[in-house]
């Protein structure tokens, strides 16, 4: 049921709003709203037991093991959510004055200063207030670089195949075109057709280091040779940080600009598709054109620099400053790590990794990389298993539903056909790395005895499998008030 | 090791299964060279014991002063209740439901959040959130002028009379798109965006698309039917930028002019989301149903399972950019869904008479607020112009130090709209919502009497 | 899985605790502790998980309509928990000086004035830490009051049979000799068998008014007369208090000494158990007795008056101030309500009542006592169900879980057979209350046509029925590191 | 109407239902004379918005000083997540789990808490809480002399070592079954409990048990091993009283003595409950396992379901008093169910080694703090047995001023010992637990020799 459908006229929550007022001015006739919204009128237990049990099913990273490559769905410390909360942070308004402001400043500018360190940028913005805006910001910056030095035939952005599609995306919303670069068979960038299609035409590259596909790409040093020679930047998306974090540095491979997702590797909470927050490192000659504000220390205490302070910015991304409560949450979050928690986080996620693609590949799972070393997460690929069985990848993610873990990532990277994207992370046990291997063992099985079953799976959940072309088709996405189809 | 539950035992039973000797093996493909070395300029690591001393430290460290101020961010209300449950594990660990079966929760709630801000705004579709107000309404613009088949030129009317910082985000977000932004002025008496000023402003050539801020940055209430009325015969698009608390009185964007406007757009943040210097908050994006699929962002829709029981999930990916990669309506990748948790608890609990009489509180307040204040000699409002809940007056000194003094008093006093309109003079923004009482009000203007009388006769 | 099985030697959630100390004082051998005690060695994530995925496993409140007759499970405000949790609050040291808790015995002494208020009893004690501890602490100053007349021959304490099982346990605890009246075929207590009961050896009478039985007690007043003409003082057990919140005060029907239960009335959360809280209010002689702390307000502020201001006090019931954290919600609670909103409360319980009453009724469920008017509660019995169809008043109940609905109470009160005891509260709807009627109307054609489905049920819990009987048999109340049965 | 849901629709539909006419028709069997008039003492309702106004301001006036107090109550960290998970509904509004299908959940986390204090303790057997430590000690009194049928005296004796508040507390629930309470003196010296006091207590008469704290109120380790021997040599049953962080490093009861002690009781406040001015906390009560019949209090036990599967549900209900009535073990009725939750997952939190690390960090910053003050001139410890995080220390000036200018300074700087015993003078109890700073330790010392050398040289 809808909350709307609970809704009964002139019922209300009713400690949940002020008396009405004895005076009220005057507001215009022509200003005024004719009908009320169809907002929900609904008691508060109403509301708090819709709500709380509509919790229930979810699965998430507090209720189940998340595996769910390219996510890294690892634990969000609740002390994160309880600090960023204090309620000096909370009440604090935006406009209010830095001086009313020095203990966020604080925590802000030294998160700055620990990204910089744990990245190898001399230069830091927090401000892009998810990846995407990272890196909307980042190659913005390689426009305005180009742009400051008169290099204005620089109209093409490099990008794997196997890239996040935000990367593409990104680059175009930058004004640039996309130029596409193969994978090679091994998991690595084609350099050779990468030396092809770099010129003078070149802004620069976007990749993802371990790439998409789970695996370090060992050519970086040739890669970044080979941009720079042409006179285009390396933009490095930080989605897969977390299987390097501080055991590499994005600026000692070459990269020009990185953003980092904080939900992934600094653990801020997913939250059901946000929010994220996508700060941005650079190397010197980016620097003035990171997005504001930014955090400066002086003399005087912290202050915020905005547009007046850093004219050549590429200016800002969102009304204030960006996703703060969420940079709270880092920030506690890399103060409890310190710098030996750093490279901790990659080597047990990178543990985790491997031990569960070794166990899956004795297990007989046909790894889509089979002789590279895992990187965080690593690809399985179905595609026997969907010939022989008529079992789909789908069908082995919709079953591990009902032995109560969430999937890993399904049909990404697009290149490797029937794949499961797997990414265990650090903060999972040994057990469970294992039983995850047996229900696996289990479902192909019963893809064996009882395909049925896993095809038309999940049958422990709320709902079983669910028509998205029905979805798409016969387009339903609101309640309205006049509508019989109350019947959810 | 925090938050990493191997034991020794494990690491070796792993690292043998694996077969490698040691963790650092597993980098064996990483060129040597490359490695970093201990990460000297982070601290070491702190248990939860002594982060939690030092943030409680800084946090009452920043103050608590006596919220005058909108401006884009609204002190509310938000119930106990609206917190305490978005937090739920449930909630706040789970991903983007890209596996709808396990994610009904969210889908669900996600779904109904659509509904309320259709409700809200009057249009036919509502996507899933954006990151904030400002940058939402960058991605309303290009979705404008994606959605304008009639108008092929990439112009668009920006009142000077919108947010400052919208204004800002959206040269950064849309300029680098070819997209010129053409601004508006505003009316000296009125702080209305007139009927004049847009002609003027567009100078007889097509635009693709009138950006129309409902009540305005100066809390001023615009003739938005006579301007979407205009805009839409010549061809345009009509973009709302409204917040969603003063719809529970104010006419709704799909109620403008003749036929509404288009699309509508701004910022959830009155909804149950803490002020939180700035964010997280959310935005969000309401459409005709003819511009579904120019939406950027996530939508959900509601479908049936093999049972033909309703359930819900993420519907037309193929805008997006997972999908469609260099031709998606956005980058966009993630919503705002933990705001959006709470935002749809908070309007679960306010309901539609809750929301009228925050809207109701916040309008009294404010004329309250506008009364004291002006019983001061020399203050007086700025605009003639109809207002909402924000208010901007004139002040007889100059509004900086006056400021800086009443925040050394705990008083955050206003907005020195003298920082990005200088030809106002000494002028500031101020609201009162419905959490300001009558005695802040009558203290504020106690001590700004005082403030001013320290300074001289009145100019 | 108990946590127990979860955990491994050397496992810890490292951030929760200190680093060890560099020096440590010396520990003589002979009060050292030989072997660790066999604590859970879990990391964070995992007793995160494990205690998130255990509350699932609870009806509640927040999840479940919950009919638990004479439990009174209404919304717990979420408001009372935040801001009884606010840290000002939490932070305060139990011997902290009056001056540094000016603030909460503010809230205190307003809640003692309210609770004075809305009982109509002269006095208030906020100390005993339950409704149980308010019994004992009530009946201890019956005591008290003879004792210091002198009039030490009153040795009984007279208790209907219907009364709740705490009334007779906290008699026997303060010394008396309990002396049971029965109760009429109307519900009211027999007047005449009270008339003969009643002497010069009766220190008091423990009455619950409405009754546990649901009704309200008609003949208050003759029973006040009988009592207090032999000498003897009246109890009134709050338990039923939701009933007649501000429309009756007891004070008003003549009683000498009541107590709240708060997680009931006054709305606190049950926590699973618990805490509870017991205030305590008497008429004036029974003053002098009342259980220490108490708020007193003088010029200089608020201040605790202990033992040493109180020297006749009956004493101290717990070592510090009582349930201090749930005196704080109730008093949130009450403030809430105001004045308007307490009869309120009363009204809407009994409306609630009333209309599940009629509605059940009238689809041929039995009343226990048909002509009476509900209160708060009312009682069926299922004794024609059991008889005709084999299925128990405990087989119904256990089939409601099945629906959704938490079961009324069973089996109480003694008296009547195969009951459910059925208390909706004021803040269910009546959508919530109509669902539940059809529930029961659909269990009943359940027991019916398919009887097996109702005396197996339930089927869709996370347990199904269990063995009591071997639980207290063989007992197994622990887990202990050397068992095997780490199955579960 | 807060809380209330009901329509005006549907209170008339619902009333027609019943068949009266109006709410106040509802109340017809009540005399008409009893019913109250409007409740004017009290305010009237407030929105939750202005009621969290006054809590926030209240909670603020009471200031948060720098806790050096322990005596029965101490300011330990408790991890965030702790009260994040047991304040989620499902433990904090479910009931009693009388319906044990439904309520796996709290039934399963209370005998996960069982198998806890059951090894904190060393003893069989764990009931799922009482109200406090010191009510506590009272059912396990009454306990006592219920299980011991080898005495049937009704003689306790109780160390006047033992917490103050709790010998109280004994005397009001106890005293009035005709239990005699008999105090033993304490060395003067060592702050011990010695064995020719007991002796001298019990007078060569039967006693039925023998009370142990250990450490006792002064923080001093008593001889437990040959107390309880001689008790137990008597035919008493020995009652350790035990605060279950030391139990980390201390002995457990199950450990003391030849053949340990028979009951074990105490409160879960440091483990996950908040200082909150002395409640709500939770009592614990363990005991041998031949004694469980006479145990007070629920008790969970595993059992299986129909299906041969591991499940619980509350056991041994034929001692309670909702069953047996008069003659049960208790008239208690509650448990103290989400301060068990809490104390649970914080137990899990810690585990073996992190509850290791906390009773060490205490035992080295009250070392710290002890060497510290006793740089003061006149400050010594007041006796000379061992400790463990707690100390009595001996001041040159009057304590009860002295603590008084200190939290005027923001510090609780200990408990004035002179309240309870008069005969020691000027003396003081203090405690720094692991949350307490170097910093904060050494701020406290300064201003102690500050505030004692402004009153002239120490007598």
């Amino acid at each position: 049921m809808l909350i709307q459908d609970a809704s009964r006229p002139g019922r209300r929550a009713a400690a949940q709003s002020p008396s009405p007022p004895t005076t009220l001015p005057d507001l215009p006739e022509r200003f005024r709203r004719r009908r009320s919204p169809a907002l929900p009128e609904v008691s508060e237990l109403q509301a708090v037991r819709h709500y709380t049990r509509l919790s229930q099913k979810n699965f998430s990273i507090d209720t189940q093991f998340y595996p769910l490559g390219s996510c890294t769905m690892k634990y969000n410390p609740r002390a994160c959510h309880a600090l960023a909360m204090l309620p000096g942070f909370l009440a604090r308004h935006p406009l209010a004055p830095d001086a009313h402001g020095q203990g966020l400043l604080a925590c802000l500018y030294e998160l700055q200063e620990i990204f910089k360190e744990v990245t190898g940028m001399p230069a830091v913005s927090l401000a892009p207030a998810a990846g995407a805006q990272g890196e909307f910001a980042g190659v913005a910056m390689i426009r305005a670089y180009h742009q400051a030095r008169g290099d204005t035939a620089r109209t093409q952005i490099l990008v794997p195949d196997a890239a996040h599609g935000t990367n593409p995306a990104s680059a175009v919303m930058c004004g640039f075109e996309v130029r596409e670069i193969p994978t090679g068979a091994d998991g690595d960038v084609d350099i050779a057709a990468l030396r092809e299609r770099v010129g003078p035409q070149t802004a620069g590259i976007m990749l993802t280091n371990p790439s998409t596909v789970g695996v370090f790409e060992r050519g970086i040093d040739a890669i970044a040779a080979t941009v720079h020679e042409a006179g285009g930047l390396l933009y490095y998306d930080g989605a897969n940080l977390n299987a390097i974090l501080g055991k590499v540095r994005p600026g000692d491979m070459g990269f020009d600009v990185i953003h980092m997702n904080l939900h992934k590797t600094f653990s801020t909470p997913h939250g059901g598709g946000g929010p994220g927050a996508g700060p941005v490192g650079v190397s010197r000659r980016l620097e003035p054109y990171l997005p504001v504000p930014i955090v400066e220390r002086t003399e005087q205490g912290y202050r915020w620099l905005t547009e007046r302070e850093r004219p050549t910015s590429i200016g800002r991304l969102t009304a204030f400053g960006g996703n703060i409560g969420i940079l709270l949450r880092a920030y506690v979050y890399a103060r409890m790590l310190g710098r030996e928690g750093m490279p901790r986080v990659a080597e047990y996620a990178t543990l985790n990794a491997n031990y569960l693609f070794k166990r899956l590949t004795e297990a007989g799972f046909e790894a889509a990389y089979p002789r590279r070393r895992a990187s965080h997460e690593f690809i399985v690929t179905l595609r026997r298993e969907a010939k022989e069985l008529g079992v789909t990848a789908m069908d082995f993610a919709k079953r591990l539903l009902d032995y109560g873990f969430h999937a890993p990532t399904t049909y990404f990277p697009l290149l490797v056909p029937e794949c499961l994207l797997i990414e265990p992370t650090e903060t999972e046990t040994k057990e469970e790395l294992d039983g995850f291997v047996e229900a696996l063992i289990k479902i192909r099985d019963e893809a064996r005895t009882q395909p049925e079953l896993v095809r038309e799976a999940p049958h422990s959940l709320p709902v079983r499998r669910l028509d998205d072309v029905r979805a798409a088709r016969r387009l339903d996405l609101a309640w309205r008030p006049t509508s019989n189809d109350g019947e959810s | 090791m925090p938050f990493i539950p191997h034991t020794e035992a494990d690491t070796a039973d792993m690292l043998a299964t694996i077969g490698v000797a040691t963790l650092d093996d597993l980098f064996d493909e990483i060129p040597a060279g490359l490695r970093a070395g201990a990460l000297d300029g982070i601290p070491p690591g702190l248990p939860e014991m002594d982060i939690a001393r030092l943030m409680q430290a800084r946090a009452r460290a920043d103050g608590q002063p006596i919220c005058f101020v909108g401006a884009g961010a609204y002190d509310h209300h938000i119930p106990a209740a609206v917190w305490q449950i978005a937090a739920r594990g449930e909630f706040y660990s789970a991903y983007t439901p890209y596996q709808a079966e396990a994610s009904q929760g969210t889908l669900q709630l996600l779904f109904e959040f659509q509904s309320m801000m259709t409700a809200l705004t009057g249009l036919a579709v509502s996507n899933a959130s954006l990151y904030d107000g400002a940058s939402g309404l960058a991605e309303a613009l290009l979705m404008a002028v994606r959605a304008n088949r009639g108008v092929t030129a990439r112009r668009i009317l920006v009142p000077r009379a919108l947010h400052p910082a919208y204004r800002r985000t959206l040269t950064t977000l849309v300029a680098s798109q070819g997209i010129e932004l053409i601004p508006i002025a505003f009316d000296a008496a009125t702080g209305q965006t007139p009927l004049a000023a847009v002609e003027e402003a567009a100078g007889g050539e097509p635009f693709a698309a009138l950006v129309l801020p409902q009540p305005n940055f100066f809390g001023v209430l615009e003739e938005v039917d006579a301007l979407t009325d205009w805009a839409q015969a010549q061809g345009a698009l009509v973009v709302g930028v409204v917040n969603p608390v003063t719809l529970a009185r104010l006419a709704p964007p799909g109620d403008w002019g003749t036929s509404g406007a288009d699309i509508a757009c701004g910022d959830v943040q009155p909804l149950g989301i803490p002020l939180a210097s700035g964010g997280p908050y959310a935005g969000f994006l309401c459409c005709r149903q003819d511009l579904v699929r120019q939406m950027p962002g996530r939508l959900v829709g509601r479908t049936l399972d093999l049972d033909g029981r309703p359930g819900f999930s993420l519907t037309l990916q193929a805008r997006e950019q997972h999908i469609r990669r260099a031709k998606a309506t956005s980058n966009i990748c993630t919503n705002q869904g933990l705001l959006v948790t709470a935002a749809t608890i908070h309007l679960a609990l306010l309901g539609q008479a809750g929301l009228a009489r925050v809207a109701d509180a916040c309008r009294a307040n404010t004329a309250r607020l506008v009364d004291r204040l002006g019983e001061i000699p020399g203050i007086a409002p700025l605009f003639n112009g109809p207002t909402f809940h924000e208010q901007a007056l004139r002040l007889p000194v100059p509004a900086a130090p006056l400021l800086q003094d009443l925040i050394a008093d705990g008083i955050l006093g206003g907005y020195d709209l003298g920082l990005e309109y200088p030809e106002l003079g000494s002028a500031i923004l101020v609201c009162a919502t419905e959490v300001r009482t009558a005695d802040e009000i009558d203290e504020y203007a106690a001590r700004l009497r005082r403030l001013i009388e320290a300074r001289g006769t009145p100019t």
